[in-house]
This record gives structure tokens, C-alpha cells and sequence, in this order.
């Protein structure tokens, strides 16, 4: 068994049109720039992108939105220092939204991961992001139904990685890759460092192997908020 | 009357810094982006208030040098942040089941509009791009929700309302309100004043709330720094 | 912040009559053996014990039931290399029984823990451990719906602990401790090694010190498996 | 006739190598408590399974000698392992996340009973104390499903009928029986027999088994090794 790829492109090549696609990250912290500006390279139409946020300045996700990739975000925060990309292309309504509380998209992220169809949630009751959803009252208290959230495509960013998938990331950039790698279909890593098996002790290990389908090395990954404070565009 | 509101009302710092002697040592604490943040500066010494951020940081102390930051160690409002001993990373579901499991002791948000039967509405002006974050959750899962806010809007108007009309955040969950004017319970759909700015009378500040302002025992003068 | 506590004695004073209590551990791997035991000196009466088993030999849970705290068990699999003490109560009428599939157990805890009232799964759908339960379908599959679980107490087993109750496990002792962790509204954890703050690597914390209220050091713990082993007899 | 079963009917050991030649590598698969664990011993070489234990193990290898085992590091069913490399370990709720979730690619179990629509029991005979364990977690979750069995009961009587009679584990959910007889698929309500031992016809088979006994291409010998 060996998941390590030897290229970005490779590692992004089964993603077309039409394609689901999770994307760790929050803001800059986790987000695996390479991965995805390999995916702008490939350049697959109508995705439908779920990731906390909708992009920030013109790499990343925005760029994804800026070069026409993205049909429909999901995520519960599309605002950012410089959300010009998907605030001009929703306004225009040239791109869809699905808002999903941050919770609720945590949990439903991680429920399509564990096999949970749906479950109850007391967030959003009584709001206009629960309107049309089924409710139900538990112990006198109300909760909104919500659905669990698979993916054809998990692309990720974790620190260390083995040949077998298993994962550790770096800080607060662990945020949504842990639950996005169980979601996915086919997960894809980009990992600072491989090392050998054996070299993430077992106690230790974040995301355990059975849910990453391919790992590709980036020693020099770039920080996407770092990035966005040099200006940066892509392509 | 807008001009004796300017003259007595609280800086935030102020609201703040009265907002923060009422976390006890050992809670648990998550902060809203922006002005509530600044409760954090404001902890009584002798105590320790652990703070939670949503992205999956427990622990989380003062912002770093400019220069210093790590840009992969930020909290909800994507700002740098350093640890404390003892802090804990985690991923979202995890950060969320502390929130919505009702293990953070306290929550501390703004407000567009706070209902006397503990509405909030905070998220969305109905204009523009939507964006919730975490709000909905912090006010569905914390075991108190504080609101710290001005007591009226730019225009004059009641923050504290009958009912709220925008949209809302969350129903019922308000526990208490710290703005500019005074220190306010939400009990039994009412607004219940605690605590209010020395110059004004309770008559006064019935005159910029909506909804009932009832009173339930002695009301003080709130007693803050200069700030 | 200082969680620590002096006693085990202590460490279980909270725990009265009626209490439902979960108790960490698969077997005799993660169980806190030292804090069932100190339990059993304080005698609270009528207990509904969550576990994943119904105790072994004469010691830890198995010694509960024997000395007559439990009323009922919640667990799914009451089977052990020596059952007799559960099993004799059990044909007797003597204690009840709540028999729950090992993944439903563990997410009903976990749903406790995360603020979830009920879920739906595959599990246990048309059988009759699902009788009674509301069933939906999704998407074409039928599910069962099943309620969150939540304890008074988790007494619980970590390998390391600081003073604020951030804990790690040590190898397949983690089991349903971390969890359990999260539903127990009041959660005492003994730790092998008490450490001191930043001891624990905030990445490698397991447990995040927010779900435990009380740490008490047991450098000595005894493994459930090894008492049984030398038919050891708890009084 | 019960004594021509006897003496072509394969050893639980020759069952359990005949499932070990259809995982493939890098399968990630879980094996039942008891004769299933039989399976693990048979792994053709070249190929790479990772096992899974419902406790919270990914790649656990043989057991230690005896005198060497770490009670902290056992399986589902109380027997001690020891680790390959690339392990992992992880707590119950994300173990049965793997399992419900689809990331197994097999779960391998014994029955009591297997019904031609592919309901499974093997959890209680209705007597004693009952026990389920994570078995109803697991035909629910793996993507193939299959059964190690004995073709008949110690009384001769069939373990794949046409309805189970005995308390359910998983409704329509077994893909495959591995059984001292016969290899038979589970499709369209019907048994499908693809492989028998070489000294019993269909219609021998057909005699033993409950239910409807299909063949949908050619027949083979089941050839394994003495064991």
C-alpha cells in the first residue's frame, strides 16, 4: 500500500466538471494553496466548493471563483479582508450560496463521515436558515434537522504524512481537514513533510490513513494569508 | 436627550472591562470578532478565564508582535494569537460539540438587536452578502450568553427591543446584556435592569428601551474605570 | 485553574444514589480501576453504569455489580472470560439491562458529548433492537433515529494530565474515554502521570482539558486484565 | 449423505484462506471475533491488508508470544496484538465512524444464520444473556459484507435458508458466504453459487441449503491447499 503521488497535477487529475469538492482551511490557515492552484491549472467548470469561507484576494479559492471553476459555494462565512471575487460574482448572481452556520457545517461534514444521514441540531432554530427544514422537539427543547454533507473530492493540507495516509497538522491548521478527509470520496493530501511509516507515532496520529486516498509531498507549501498580504494573484 | 446619552454612556473598553468581573476563575470563554475581543484584557487578576476560539484553539493568550505572527495559529476572526500554557488544538466538529455541547460557560457577542424575551439578532442586515459564522451555535450552545452592545443605534433607536426585526440569530438564548447605558437580565421576557450609568434615572433609560424595563430589587450604579 | 484533587476518595465524593455514571475502558484496557474501586468504599446505591461491558472477574465493574451499587447496565456486549457476576444477576432479575450495538453506543456518548439530541444510523434497522425507535429513510435506505447519552459522572482512565484536565491515552486504552469525557457532566479522570502545564504538547492533547473537572494521579494503576488474571477479588 | 459433507467439507482454516484470497491490497477489512480472525494468517503475499479493530486500532499485526502481552493493546475481542507500521490509534466514536461511515472495504463474520435477501444472524440465539458487540454496526457499514460458516448446523440442518427464523443482525446486508461447501454471492434476493468443493453436484448443495440456490455462469472447484 502507497498513496504518495509524485505531482500536484496528478494528484488533482480525477476532479471534473460537475465535481463536490471539500477544501480544508480556515481563512489561510490549512488551506492547501498548492492543490487547489493545481486544480486552477487542470480547470474543471461548475464545481461545487464547500470550505468555511468563499475566498480572500485573487489565490486560493478566489482564484478558483476569479477563473470560473466554482458553480456554488457552501460555507458559513464568505467574507474576508478582500472578498471582492465571490462578493462581485454573487451579486451579479453568477454564483450560488448555501450558508450553513459553522457548526452545523462542521457537524454535518463530520455526520457524511461517519455515515450519519442526518441529525438534530438546536442551531438555527427559529432563523431563516432553518426555514423549510424538518424540526422536532426533544425534552421541551426545538432543533432543526439537518443532513449530512459528502463530497466526490477532499482536498486537504496537513503537516505530516505517510506512504499509508496517516495525517498530523500543524496548529490551527488543523480545523476542517480532519473531518473533510473522512468526508471525501477520494481525499488527497498535500503534506509538508512525508516520512517514513512508523515515523508518526500511532498515539499521535490525527487523521488515521483509511480516510486519505492519495498524499503528495509540498515542503515549500505557501501560506495563503502570507500570500495575500504580498499581493499575490494566479495564475 | 441624545446629548445626555453621549454625555454618561460607556466607552466600549468600558463595557467591556465590566463584562469581564463577571467571568470567574477557571471559565471557559468564547469572545466575538471585533469589540467583544477586548474582554479578554479586562480579566480580573487572580482569575484565569481559558478561551476558546471556534477554529480549534483552547488556551489562546495575547496577539503577538507585529512581525511575529504565525499565520497558521489565528483565531475565528482570522487575527495572529500566541498560546497559553496548557492549550489544546482541535478540529471544527470537535471545537463545535464544546460549543453546542454546552461546555463553554460563557459567550460574549455583539448585537444589532436584542429582544426582552432573550432574542438576538446579530448576523445580517438582509443587505449585501450573507455570512453567519459561528454566532448561531455560540447562542444555542453557551450556558450564559452576553451581549455587550451601544444602548442605541447610531440613529437614536433602541438596540433593546419588544421583538426584533431583523433577522434573528437565535431565540431566547440572550442571558445578559452589557451596553453603553447599564447592566440587564433577560428573565421571564422581560429586560430586568441590574446596573445603570450614574447620571441617568431608570425613567431615562426606559425612555431608549423597547419593551419592558422592569426593575427586581436595587438597581446600581455601574462602577467602571476610566477607560 | 487547578484541577487536580488529593484523593480518590474525593475524586468520587460527588457520586450519590441514582447517579448515572459512564465508566471508561473496553475489557480491562482503559479502565479506571483505582476510581470504580474507591467507588465501591463510598457505596452509592441503585447506579445506571454506561460501559461497553458488564464487568469481569470479581473486580472493577464486575465488583460494582457484586457489592450492589448497579441497577442497571447500559452496554453492548456483557460478555467477558468470566461474566458470572453480571450474568447471575441479570437471570435473577436483579438488574436491568439497556443493550446497545457498540457504534450506536459510542455515538449516542459522543452525541452527549456534542450537543447532538438524536441521530439517525443504519444500525440495528429491522432488527429488534431497534423496535420500538423511530425509523426514517434517506435517500432510499431506512435508518433508526437514536437519542443522545448523557451521564451525571465520567470516571475515566488517561495516561497523562495536566491541572487544567488536558489528557492523553496510552494505546488502545483510549476506547471510549475521550468520549465519555465529553457526556459526563462532571468528569474525573486518573492519570498515570501527572504533568505540568505544557507538559502535554497542545497538538497531542486528546482530551482538551475543557471536558474534564477533576484529575487525580494513580501512578500505580493496576490493568483490569492482570487482576483477573491473578484472581484477584475486589473487596 | 451427512457423512459425504463430512468428509468433502472444508476445514474453518481452508474457509477462512479461501476469504484471504479475495481481499485485495490495501484493503482496509475487519474480522469477527473467533474464526474470522483466521482470515488475517492467510494474506497472500505481495498483498497488504490493514486490519481494523472496533476498539480503536488501524494496523494491528500478529499477537505477541506469550508472556509478552500489553493488556493496553488488545482487539475487539480481548486478545492481545502488537502494531505494523503505519498504525493508528483513534477512540470509539471515530473507530465506528470508519465502520458506518464506508471506509471498510470488508468485514468478515460468522452466522448463524444467512437468508438468500441477505439478512445475517449471528448475534443471539434468543437464550441466556444477550450480547451484541459492534456486529450490527458492521454489516451496516463495511462495503462487502461476508459470512465464514459452516454450510450446515451440528444437526444437519441449513445456516442459509430462505428466511432467518433467529433474531436479526443486519437486514439485506451480506454480499458473500464463505461456507465449508460452497463460495456463494448474495444477489437479487437469491443464493449464487460461483464455487463448490469438487466432490459435491449442484443438486447435493441444492439438498443442504435453504432457500434458492442460483447458478449464473460456470461452477468452479474451490481450490485450497490442505489446512
Amino acid at each position: 500500500m502507497d498513496k504518495r503521488l509524485g505531482s500536484l497535477a496528478e494528484a488533482v487529475s480525477p476532479i471534473g466538471d460537475g465535481a463536490t469538492v471539500m477544501i480544508g482551511g480556515f481563512g489561510g490557515s490549512g488551506a492547501p494553496i498548492e492543490l487547489i492552484h493545481a486544480l486552477i491549472d487542470k480547470g474543471p467548470k461548475n464545481l461545487t466548493v464547500i470550505n468555511n469561507n468563499a475566498g480572500n484576494g485573487h489565490v486560493g479559492i478566489a482564484a478558483m471563483i476569479e477563473q470560473g471553476l466554482v458553480a456554488k459555494m457552501i460555507c458559513s462565512f464568505p467574507r474576508s479582508s478582500d472578498p471582492r471575487v465571490f462578493n462581485e460574482k454573487y451579486l451579479a448572481g453568477e454564483i450560488e450560496l448555501e450558508l450553513v452556520p459553522q457548526g452545523t457545517l462542521a457537524e454535518r461534514i463530520r455526520a457524511g463521515g461517519a455515515g450519519i444521514p442526518a441529525f438534530y441540531t438546536p442551531t438555527a432554530y427559529g432563523t431563516e436558515l432553518a426555514e423549510g427544514k424538518p424540526t422536532a422537539e426533544f425534552d421541551g427543547k426545538h432543533y432543526v434537522q439537518e443532513r449530512w454533507l459528502k463530497a466526490d473530492f477532499a482536498l486537504i493540507k496537513a503537516e505530516l504524512g505517510d506512504q499509508m495516509g496517516n495525517l498530523t497538522y500543524r496548529m490551527a491548521a488543523r480545523n476542517f481537514n480532519p473531518i473533510m478527509a473522512m468526508a471525501g470520496a477520494h481525499t488527497v493530501a498535500q503534506v509538508g513533510t512525508l516520512v517514513p511509516l512508523g515515523g508518526i507515532e500511532p498515539e499521535q496520529v490525527i487523521t488515521p490513513g483509511i480516510f486519505v486516498d492519495a498524499v503528495v509531498e509540498v515542503s515549500d507549501a505557501k501560506q495563503e494569508e502570507v500570500l495575500n498580504r504580498e499581493g499575490a494573484v494566479y495564475p | 436627550m441624545s446629548e445626555t446619552l453621549e454625555k454618561h454612556k460607556l466607552s466600549n473598553a468600558q463595557i467591556a472591562w465590566r463584562a469581564a468581573q463577571d467571568i470567574e476563575d477557571g471559565a471557559y470563554v468564547n469572545l466575538g470578532i471585533g469589540f467583544p475581543e477586548m474582554v479578554a484584557k479586562f480579566q480580573p487578576e487572580n482569575r484565569q478565564a481559558v478561551f476558546h476560539t471556534e477554529n480549534g484553539v483552547l488556551g489562546f493568550g495575547k496577539a503577538p508582535k507585529e512581525g511575529e505572527e504565525d499565520w497558521d495559529l489565528i483565531n475565528a476572526g482570522k487575527k495572529a494569537i500566541t498560546l497559553n500554557p496548557g492549550a489544546a488544538f482541535f478540529h471544527h466538529a470537535d471545537s463545535f460539540s464544546m460549543i453546542r455541547g454546552g461546555h463553554l460557560d460563557v459567550a460574549i457577542l455583539g448585537a444589532f438587536q436584542v429582544a426582552q424575551n432573550g432574542d438576538l439578532a446579530n448576523w445580517s442586515t438582509g443587505k449585501g452578502v450573507p455570512a453567519v459564522g459561528g454566532a448561531m451555535d455560540l447562542v444555542n450552545g453557551a450556558k450564559r450568553v452576553c451581549v455587550l452592545t451601544d444602548h442605541v443605534t447610531k440613529n437614536g433607536e433602541p438596540k433593546l427591543v419588544d421583538r426584533c426585526t431583523m433577522p434573528l440569530t437565535g431565540v431566547g438564548c440572550v442571558t445578559r446584556v452589557y451596553s453603553s447605558l447599564a447592566v440587564i437580565d433577560v428573565e421571564g421576557g422581560r429586560f430586568v435592569l441590574r446596573e445603570k450609568v450614574a447620571g441617568l434615572s431608570v425613567d431615562d433609560l426606559r425612555a431608549v428601551t423597547g419593551g419592558e424595563l422592569a426593575t427586581d430589587g436595587e438597581v446600581i450604579d455601574i462602577a467602571v474605570p476610566d477607560l
